[in-house]
């Protein structure tokens, strides 16, 4: 958009602005719809990687209400609500939409923010509110026992420190040639960052290779020392669990430091075109697991690009953000939201679900390879079942990528994560967990 | 008489410039002293030294039979010294009434949490400062202003007030910085008869800096003169009026 | 200079006051209590509850804490958000590690806590002012979040380094609904409001404003000028603690080392100057501007739907730089801050009793 | 011993980088006694308007001084809007004001320019070179030049010609300078655009190195502590508090790390620096003042 009519909008933006606080707000009419409240952070530090994933929420969405007319009928009502990434506003939004909006109901909501999430879990317990998190959620909720109304859904970092190793595995010639491989793990000092250190002090004694944990502190935008520590240790991989700035950061610094661009395998959250491109040559051969695939090649990507992108109707405002990570994200996001909606339809008819059949649908998530097909998301997103023991999902699995100094290359094909090696672990914590919070865990049979 | 406050070869200087230079005498008990002097012949520096807020080079203070090379403003105070500001120090945003009663600070016993809780010996604290406030306020006629904010008093009536902050505490030495300062005649002579009356009515010793002259022998019943931190005369009004020497430094040039 | 003399009506001693003001006194307390305990919890909807009146009460109370330090004893902090953090983590250890401790004693025991650390991280006030000083108590603001953060001790080793709000009750009394954590919130403010009116009319509070405007002055006097200062530490420190318990507790249900950031020191000194220092009540305007004005600038967007003269990316930052706007207009044009506006509320009022 | 070495370099390369946002603070602390915290904001604007103008096929210089010439601009809609309306207020007042100014800065930059991250390449190849065992990058190496020869303009202008004589007039004595017919708002746009030029300088290293986002405007917080140990009113202050910081923070997360199993550069610096305030309470190079009664 033009800085001119950016410019025209500031003015008649202050003078609407201006003049709406006199008159009463035109109240939506929401009967008979499914309220999807949009949580975003336009501003702010994440505002980067917002920007393309709402576009892909909202396309999707708009596709499935204007080409497809709805779910079995039901329209999506769509409602934003800035949280600027901060818990505060992020509050207030959720009390603002957990009733629904002007008779529309609220069967779930995504809070796009691992903080937020957390922050909810007690709330959404009381309030009966199902919190979905694909990607980005709690593992310890992953037992949907003790948390009925959390759905840390697709991914969780456990399983993504073991997909590494795996591949790194397959990269040395099998696990039993781990033995002796050093893989240092730079990380975000934070809670998410943290988060990998248990699991792969397990798999290092599993597999034998030399676990190496290198803290960055926020934001990260100054990794020399980091980096010369990976040199000195002579690490063979390192495993990059950056946030933000720290990433292009840290391969910039990792070419200073003269460490290769392909033996650095970032995270998801380090594993997006604007994570790469800003540290430019550096980047080229950059890996990265994947658990949304960019790209455009796909059956529902290309419906989109006909009925949304090519007739405006899209929410991006700059097309070559079309198919990348984030954008593909968010489009993945939207489609748990529909078919968790198509699910509880199937229960409960084609009617716009309440919070509690909400609850159910999510509880009852089944997108196998056939459904997968039928949206034309083959290779886009891998078969999503939960349970009341696993509000995750069955299968994790991620890809890894590779960045090629334009755009991201699929190296591999979905990499399978063997849940059952944390399983125990995670049951445990939970259960801790219900202890110290005193929740009675359901039983499978309550459902 | 005894002498209640005696200095001995003061020395102090500001980034190589010596502002009182070997300064030694003595303040009896129960008289009004009288610093005069040019500006810059160190008066207030003097005043500074005497109550700690600056520290001597070298020298001794001798103040009520101890001797100190330094003294801290606080401890000068609890030995009994107040001071008045030749530039307004007073609490701009409190009342005439607060202002006095942080002059009495330095009798408080009550500890913060008795004071908070009003328990213990908060209670007596209260009554006992209300009471030399309200007394003192009541002697520098200063009643009608009591709860006014001091900030947006005129100027003589501050002056005042900064007087009664000091007295309140029932200081042995008063230290008076050009306490008539910016007054015109008549509130010059109020102001002095104010000051003789405290020196009688309390028995307080005072050691002032004034540069009218007239007023000043007329005040003091012991002046000392200073001139570029050097002492040039001391003795009673008569002695310093004939003194040569102050009559070149000083009286001869018009202030 | 008028508003200097009415800048500080709180700070007058009250028997000082004349019987008719006094009343007055009483009489807005009176009515304060009714609204507080009486109307509001009987008009305010949950979402009023939770996600606003909680929210800016709390915030309020922050701004009463930094504003004794600042505005009664005239030092500076841009770590107020640190002791918040410090008071709520040891809040939630207590609770979990010393079982059966009733909410009372975990408050009082937590902003004690606050107080402590605060009395350490004020010693450079006793060697240094103004921008050196506030500068230098950034380091609290970055130590403790790295404390929290680094030693998942203090989060029970939770996954996500987070303190989940214990069950608040009391007497048996279930706090978890909006509710029963407005009453907690509403109860301790009020007790707080009162502490700290009391402080502020002590010796302590007249001395803390004598070194406010002549330290030397008030050293000199026989001030205890270094005590005093440390003792403001502590008591604003106290006030904190006891705050960010509520905050994490009452009010966000959670807290992490992240939630008292920077930005929220920030706020809270915003909330002193745009509220106006040395008062008590003008903090919970400060508050509700700080809390209401990005909602309301989101309604507003809603409501005018502007969102087709351009994207919402472009309107949030609009709404970010208007928000800017607003503080430095308020800045400029009310000296005193808003508290400025209840000033003239009671003047008006006192007029009408005639005194 | 190399490691010690090539990290105490790499330390001191980014101290000056830290120095560089800091003389941006000490700028305009000395003439308007402002603790500017928008400094961070300016530093963002500059860069993003100009990888803009570049990605819009500007060449450099013309982008530099298009760039430049905004900065002047903002630096006199500030004096006007901001500095002006408050002038005689308390410090902390105008603190305040800056905070706000920053979210107005950067708010509009992002609304007119967008949020998205961009890249930007200077041309000076960040790879480092092996000098017996040290490795150290040209970057570096040119980026310290650009400081260096900055401070070394800025010292000149300050010291030679008219406009810094009587900046430093002012900062030395605001009111006798007044007196002398130095007219303030002139001084305050003219140092405020010079710290604008300053922030743009910034805005380029840091933004070629992490990308032309947001999170440039936090490069601020990295700032302070330089401000403390260096003093707010010192050039040469700043640069050595730089050098201190970078060489200090390095050092620790490096060797004091370890013992805490974590990284502790986020608050050494500030602990440093408050300890540095205890021994001299004005920083290295501030001057301070003695109370007069």
């Amino acid at each position: 958009m033009s800085i001119l009519s950016r410019t025209i909008a500031l003015a008649a933006g202050a003078v609407i602005a201006a003049t709406s606080l006199a008159v009463p707000v035109e109240a939506q009419e929401g009967a008979g719809q499914q309220l999807y409240p949009l949580f975003t952070y336009r501003t702010g530090p994440y505002a980067p990687s917002f920007i393309p994933f709402g576009a892909g929420n909202l396309d999707y969405l708009r596709y499935v209400n204007e080409v497809e007319g709805g779910v079995n009928g039901v329209k999506i009502l769509i409602q934003e609500c800035e949280t600027a990434y901060t818990i505060e506003r992020g509050i207030e939004c959720y009390e603002r939409y957990k009733g629904g909006f002007n008779g529309a109901l609220t069967a779930a909501i995504y809070p796009h923010s691992s903080g937020l999430d957390v922050a909810l879990t007690d709330k959404a317990r009381l309030d009966r509110i199902p919190i979905v998190s694909p990607g980005g959620g709690q593992n310890i909720a992953t037992d949907g026992r003790v948390f009925p109304y959390q759905f840390p859904l697709i991914f969780d970092y456990w399983s993504e420190a073991q997909i590494i190793i795996d591949y790194i595995a397959e990269q040395v010639g099998g696990h039993d040639k781990l033995k002796g491989v050093k893989i240092a793990t730079l990380y975000h000092d934070s809670g998410y960052g943290r988060d990998t250190i248990e699991p792969l002090a397990i798999l290092s004694k599993k597999y034998g290779f030399e676990d190496i944990q290198i803290p960055v502190p926020h934001p990260g935008e100054q990794q020399q020392a980091q980096w010369q520590q990976i040199r000195r240790a002579g690490a063979d991989w390192v495993f990059l669990r950056g946030w933000g700035v720290m990433t292009p950061v840290a391969i910039k610094t990792a070419a200073r430091v003269g460490f290769p661009a392909d033996r650095i395998i970032g995270d998801i959250w380090s594993g997006s075109e604007d994570d790469a491109r800003p540290a430019g040559a550096a980047a080229k051969g950059y890996l990265a697991v994947s658990v949304f695939p960019p790209g455009t090649d796909y059956g529902i990507l290309r419906k989109l690009k006909e009925n949304i992108l090519d007739t405006g109707k899209s929410d991006l405002k700059d097309n070559s953000k079309f198919g990348t990570v984030y954008y593909n994200y968010g489009v993945i996001e939207a489609i748990t939201f529909v078919e968790a909606l198509r699910t509880g339809q199937k229960k409960f008819g084609n009617k716009p679900l309440n919070n509690e059949e909400g609850q159910w649908a999510f509880e009852n998530l089944d997108i196998d390879e056939q459904r997968i097909a039928e949206l034309g998301a083959e290779g886009l997103i891998s078969p999503l079942k939960t349970t009341i023991d696993n509000h995750k999902g069955e299968t994790i699995a991620a890809k890894i990528i590779q960045w090629n100094g334009e755009t991201w290359d699929t190296r591999t094909d979905w990499i399978k994560a063997d849940t059952s090696l944390f399983a125990d672990v995670i049951k445990a914590k939970a259960a801790a967990y219900a202890v110290e919070k005193g929740i009675e865990p359901r039983q499978a049979a309550s459902n | 008489m005894a002498s209640l406050l005696e200095l001995v070869d003061v020395s102090l200087s500001f980034r190589g410039v010596k502002a009182l230079n070997a300064l030694s005498f003595a303040v009896a008990e129960g008289e009004i002293c009288a610093l005069i002097g040019p500006n810059g012949a160190g008066k207030s520096s003097l005043l500074n030294v005497i109550n700690g807020v600056y520290r001597a080079d070298s020298g001794d203070i001798v103040f009520d039979g101890s001797r100190f090379e330094a003294i801290r403003p606080g401890r000068a105070a609890r030995l009994g010294i107040g001071r008045t500001f030749q530039h307004n120090a007073l609490f701009r945003r409190l009342t005439v009434r607060e202002n006095v009663l942080a002059g009495l600070s330095r009798h408080g016993e009550a500890s913060f949490v008795e004071n908070i809780f009003r328990f213990g010996r908060d209670g007596r604290e209260r009554t006992d400062f209300a009471g030399r406030a309200d007394h003192v306020i009541a002697f520098l006629g200063l009643e009608a202003e009591r709860e006014r904010i001091v900030a947006t008093l005129p100027y003589g009536i501050q002056k005042r007030v900064d007087l009664a902050r000091a007295l309140v505490s029932e200081p042995k030495l008063l230290l008076l910085d050009e306490p008539m300062a910016g007054m015109n005649q008549d509130e010059k002579r109020d102001m002095s008869r104010i000051i003789t009356e405290v020196n009688r009515a309390f028995g307080t010793t005072i050691v002032l800096i004034e540069h009218d002259v007239g007023i000043v022998l007329g005040l003091a019943s012991h002046i000392v003169v200073l001139d570029y931190g050097r002492k040039v005369a001391d003795g009673t009004p008569e002695a310093v009026r004939n003194d040569p020497d102050v009559i070149a430094a000083y009286l001869g040039t018009v202030h | 200079m008028t508003t200097i003399q009415d800048s500080i009506p709180e700070a007058g001693p009250a028997e000082a006051l004349p019987s008719g003001a006094t009343l007055l006194q009483i009489g807005l307390v009176a009515a304060g209590l009714v609204i507080a305990f009486g109307l509001v919890p009987s008009l305010a909807s949950d979402y009023w509850l939770s996600s606003i009146i909680i929210p800016t009460v709390v915030m309020g109370l922050a701004g009463i804490s930094l504003n004794l330090l600042q505005g009664y004893a005239g030092l500076v902090s841009l770590g107020s958000a640190a002791f918040m953090a410090v008071g709520a983590f040891s809040a939630y250890n207590l609770i979990l590690r010393v079982p059966g401790l009733p909410l009372p004693a975990v408050l009082l025991l937590a902003g004690l806590i606050a107080a402590v650390v605060g009395v350490f991280f004020g010693l450079p006030a006793l060697r240094i002012k103004g921008f050196y000083l506030a500068a230098s108590t950034l380091g609290a603001q970055f130590f403790f979040p790295w404390l929290f953060t680094n030693y998942p001790w203090f989060s029970n080793n939770s996954q996500s380094l987070t303190i989940s709000a214990p069950r608040l009750e009391f007497l048996g009394y279930d706090l978890q609904s909006p509710l029963g954590r407005y009453l907690l919130v509403a109860t301790v403010t009020a007790l707080l409001i009162g502490l700290a009116f009391l402080v502020v009319r002590s010796r302590l509070g007249r001395e803390w404003m004598a070194i406010r405007d002549m330290e030397t002055a008030a050293s000199v006097l026989g001030i205890r000028v270094a005590r005093r200062k440390l003792q403001a530490y502590a008591v604003s420190s106290f006030f904190l603690g006891i705050t960010g318990v509520l905050w994490g507790f009452a009010y966000l249900g959670t807290a992490d080392a992240h939630t008292y950031n920077l930005d929220k020191s920030f706020q809270i000194l915003f909330i002193v100057l745009i509220g106006g220092t040395a008062t008590i009540f003008g903090n919970f305007l400060g508050a509700a501007f700080i809390v209401l004005t990005p909602i309301l600038l989101d309604h507003v967007v809603l409501a005018a739907n502007i969102a087709y003269l351009s994207d919402q990316g472009a309107i949030t930052n609009l709404q970010r730089v208007i928000f800017g706007a607003i503080i430095i207009f308020i800045l400029i044009k009310e000296p005193d801050g808003l508290s400025a506006w209840i000033r003239r509320g009671v003047g008006a009022l006192r007029a009408r009793l005639g005194r | 011993m190399a490691y010690f070495l090539e990290t105490l370099i790499a330390g001191l390369f980014a101290g000056l980088m830290y120095g560089l946002v800091a003389i941006g603070f000490v700028l305009i602390y000395k003439a308007s006694g402002v603790f500017n915290f928008a400094q961070g904001a300016m530093v963002f604007l500059a860069a993003l308007v100009f990888v803009t103008l570049v990605e819009h096929g500007a060449n450099f210089w013309v982008a530099f001084a298009l760039t430049s010439g905004l900065m002047v601009l903002t630096a006199v809609a500030v004096e006007a809007l901001v500095l002006r309306p408050l002038r005689n207020r308390d410090p902390l007042t105008l603190f305040m004001a800056t905070l706000g100014l920053s979210f107005v800065i950067d708010g509009a930059a992002q609304f007119f320019l967008g949020t998205d991250v961009h890249m930007l390449d200077l041309g000076i190849d960040d790879i480092a070179e092996d000098y017996g065992g040290l490795f150290i990058s040209w970057f570096d190496i040119v980026a310290s030049l650009i400081v260096v020869a900055l401070v070394a303009v800025l010292g000149i202008v300050f010291s030679r010609t008219r406009m810094g004589v009587s900046l430093r007039a002012v900062a030395d004595d605001t009111l006798a300078a007044q007196s002398i017919g130095i007219r303030l708002p002139v001084i305050w746009r003219i140092v405020w655009s010079v710290a604008g030029v300053v922030a743009l300088v910034a805005g380029l290293l840091w933004g070629a190195r992490q990308g032309v986002q947001f999170s440039l405007s936090l490069v601020t917080l990295k700032a302070l502590p330089v401000l403390i140990i260096g003093g707010f009113s010192s050039i040469p202050g700043a640069i050595v508090g730089g050098l201190i910081v970078g060489a200090s923070e390095a050092l620790a997360d490096i060797y004091l790390g370890p013992l805490v199993d974590g990284s502790v550069s986020t608050w050494f610096a500030y602990i440093l620096a408050v300890a540095f305030l205890l021994v001299r309470p004005a920083g290295l190079f501030g001057d301070r003042d003695i109370e007069r009664v």
